[in-house]
């Protein structure tokens, strides 16, 4: 009975089918929560011409940054992209294209491509260069705009408990945009810290169903930390 | 005198209200948590998944995992939860937070709010941003009054690229307490020692100045 | 500190501010996981007009099926609506309003509603009765119809436990559409089985964070099976 | 001889694959989880909200919070999750169920269903079931290929409004496997004992019918 077991034990078999051309969908916020080993494997691979959808762009030599140094990202699908001297670089010379998305919008755009929701409606960026081109629609008197959802070839997700069945749990605010991201991914891979026995995880307190999940592997973490801010005791 | 940073935020603290959700901006509206009054609780909202967001970690406390919208580490109160970014963004986009603050380059008379890029400089993008002003009702924009070259950021129209249309009605600059409305700028406060002849001065947009415009107190 | 304590002491009190013509969102699937005491108490305060948003109506003599007795409910919004002879007279009769709406699209509805998302698109529907009359968009080559969101005066929900700020946690399958409903009332209504101390519920596996819930009531439920069904062991 | 209803949910569990997430609607399909053949393992979903369904309890585990769409008590099996209904129906909705099995009033050659509505008998709803033809790219409908009249429920046209439009590929009935493309039924497989001459008899839509039709194995 294979049937749900979704373990995979290698980064080559993790990110098998990826290619040139491709949309990936990442979770993660900052350098939290990012699929490390997953977007390491992705530089490994060498695949180019890749449309990246993730909050953000990871930092120089970290996370998704390090798929800007071979240029294997073509078009970046982010909310902010400020930390990063390459992907500067390679946006003012011209070779990387980005589409900037508010960070909810980018959110819902991800929940929708997994639900089955072409398209929904918000008010954020109406009258903003973001509405720009974008149907707008009145609904009570408010004006809004038309976003359509986004979906992946992959998705590469950072979780830190799974099952065998892909059911998966997130630690702290490593959570933010993995769970969306596990559900729009034609493939879905995830990243653990541990994988623990079925029946182990309370099923009402599951993040994300196995459902959404294709593989998942054991990794280790680095979890850089962007930025160090501390009480004195 | 002009208002410090710390007394920007004092003074916007003094908008909260028990019981609210609030959602602080990078920078100046960070530091209004340090002014919340003893006698009140509030609950920080932070855009990346945390409801419940409490001081920096010490040494032993610092975790990887637990980091607000601005990249910092940071701890959970008692009472905080803890979510994906889509229901984080329900909660903002549903107008389900209280107040929200945040920092801007230009506000104009018909409450526009420019605040994230200015052509010509590299752009970062706008974050959370546009979804806390489209969705907020109560938002509160807090900045120094002029640029450093004394050029108004309370602007008849706005300059930059918007953030959002129609959605500031109050604005705290360092020199004064501003209510938008009927597109204008109503004064409604002016920093301690600071003249309604300089405030005016500095308003590029329409100002409604009352006779009698008090200090703000602390 | 009077700010979270979102805990009241009376049905009087957690019902309080309803008014007739109002529109009420309740949680529950079939008899499960709905609030019966404050449906009860709705049927007590006799309010009249109402509009109720629910996948189901409850069966004669329980749930929301008390409310058709004294005829408060004017027009139910529901999925199905099989199991209740008052229903089916007043329904006949006239005197009762009903707009079915299928499950999945009235899940999301609720869901758009709290989440500030005034309509989206759905393939559900199309090329049916409850895609009479509502605007058809094609994305991909596919047709899909615009739903818009709901919203409710009150919205009333059966959690298993709450703790003073309003946070939640539902217990097994009596979820349902208990987390969609609280997002969606101006007003939103808890009753629970257990009220824990501040801290207790782990933070990132509460079900509904308190923001969205205004009164948290302690109560005690007969949680009526509907059909019984069992196995030998 | 026509299959019964243990016999249809046998013929459509064939069509199980290992590691398939399906969703069995009331009736019959509900039948299928007694089939699954034991070299698979397949994951039963509940659209009010439980992914992994097991049996029905016993007497001993009967719990009123946990049941399952047609409100039966129900258990859930190890690996199993449990949710809300919008995280249900995202699953149905988004195409991730790999299989859907439901009955029907009629199916026309054009793949349209129609499940859920007799005019002028008293209307129920439609429940999930939109959503889940609306949902599924893989969808089994089983029922009777006539009704106790004799009129028959595989037409060039549903008469009855729709719970879907051109959805339904596969159709398992009392007499045959029927599979629908370009605007016809295709005959695949007759129950044992069945004549060709019948099933063409009791199907109103355009039947392609090859020289040689299998019999159904079980």
């Amino acid at each position: 009975m294979a049937g749900f077991n979704k373990v995979v034990t290698s980064y080559e078999d993790a990110m098998a089918g990826l290619g040139d051309n491709m949309t990936v969908i990442a979770g993660g916020f900052g350098l939290c929560g990012i699929p490390e080993n997953l977007i390491a494997q992705i530089k490994t691979m060498g695949t180019k011409g890749l449309t990246v959808v993730s909050n953000n762009c990871g930092i120089d030599g970290f996370g998704l940054g390090i798929l800007l140094e071979d240029r294997q990202i073509q078009k970046m699908v982010a909310s902010y992209v400020g930390e990063n001297k390459l992907f500067e670089e390679q946006l003012l010379s011209g070779e990387l294209e980005v589409e900037l998305t508010p960070q909810g919008t980018l959110a819902e755009k991800m929940r929708a491509g997994g639900a089955g929701i072409p398209a929904f409606y918000t008010a954020t960026g109406f009258g903003t260069p973001v509405g720009d081109g974008k149907e707008v629609r009145e609904f009570n008197g408010r004006s809004y705009i038309m976003e359509e959802s986004i979906k992946g070839d992959f998705a590469i997700v950072k979780a830190w408990k799974a099952d065998r069945y892909g059911n998966l749990v997130y630690r702290h605010t490593a959570q933010n945009f993995n769970p969306l991201a596990a559900t729009a991914g034609k493939i879905t891979v995830v990243e653990v810290e541990e994988i623990v026995e079925p029946g182990e995880l309370e099923p009402s307190q599951i993040h994300t169903p196995g459902i959404y999940v294709d593989r998942v592997i054991l990794g280790s973490f680095e979890k850089r930390i962007e930025q160090r801010t501390v009480r004195t005791a | 005198m002009a208002l410090t940073r710390e007394q920007l935020a004092q003074r916007v603290a003094q908008e909260l209200e028990d019981g609210f959700y609030v959602n602080l901006g990078i920078g100046i509206p960070t530091l209004v948590a340090n002014y919340v009054p003893d006698s009140m609780e509030v609950m920080l909202q932070s855009e990346n998944g945390l409801l419940g967001m409490g001081p920096f970690p010490t040494d032993e406390e610092i975790d990887a995992d637990m980091i607000n919208a601005g990249k910092q580490t940071v701890t959970a109160i008692e009472g905080a939860s803890i979510f994906s970014s889509a229901e984080s963004f329900a909660m903002i986009r549903g107008g389900h937070v209280d107040l929200t603050v945040l920092g801007a380059f230009e506000v104009d008379v018909s409450g526009n709010i420019a605040s994230w890029m200015i052509p010509g400089k590299l752009i970062k993008g706008m974050g959370g941003a546009m979804d806390l002003v489209a969705g907020a009702d109560n938002i509160i924009v807090t900045m120094t009054h002029a640029s450093k070259h004394g050029e108004s950021k309370l602007l008849a129209s706005c300059s930059l690229p918007l953030t959002g249309a129609a959605c500031i009605k109050k604005v705290v600059t360092d020199l004064a307490y501003i209510e938008i409305a009927d597109g204008k700028f109503w004064l409604k406060e002016r920093a301690p020692g600071v003249s309604v002849e300089e405030i005016i001065k500095l308003t590029a947009g329409e100002l409604v100045v009352p006779e009698h415009v008090p200090e703000m107190q602390f």
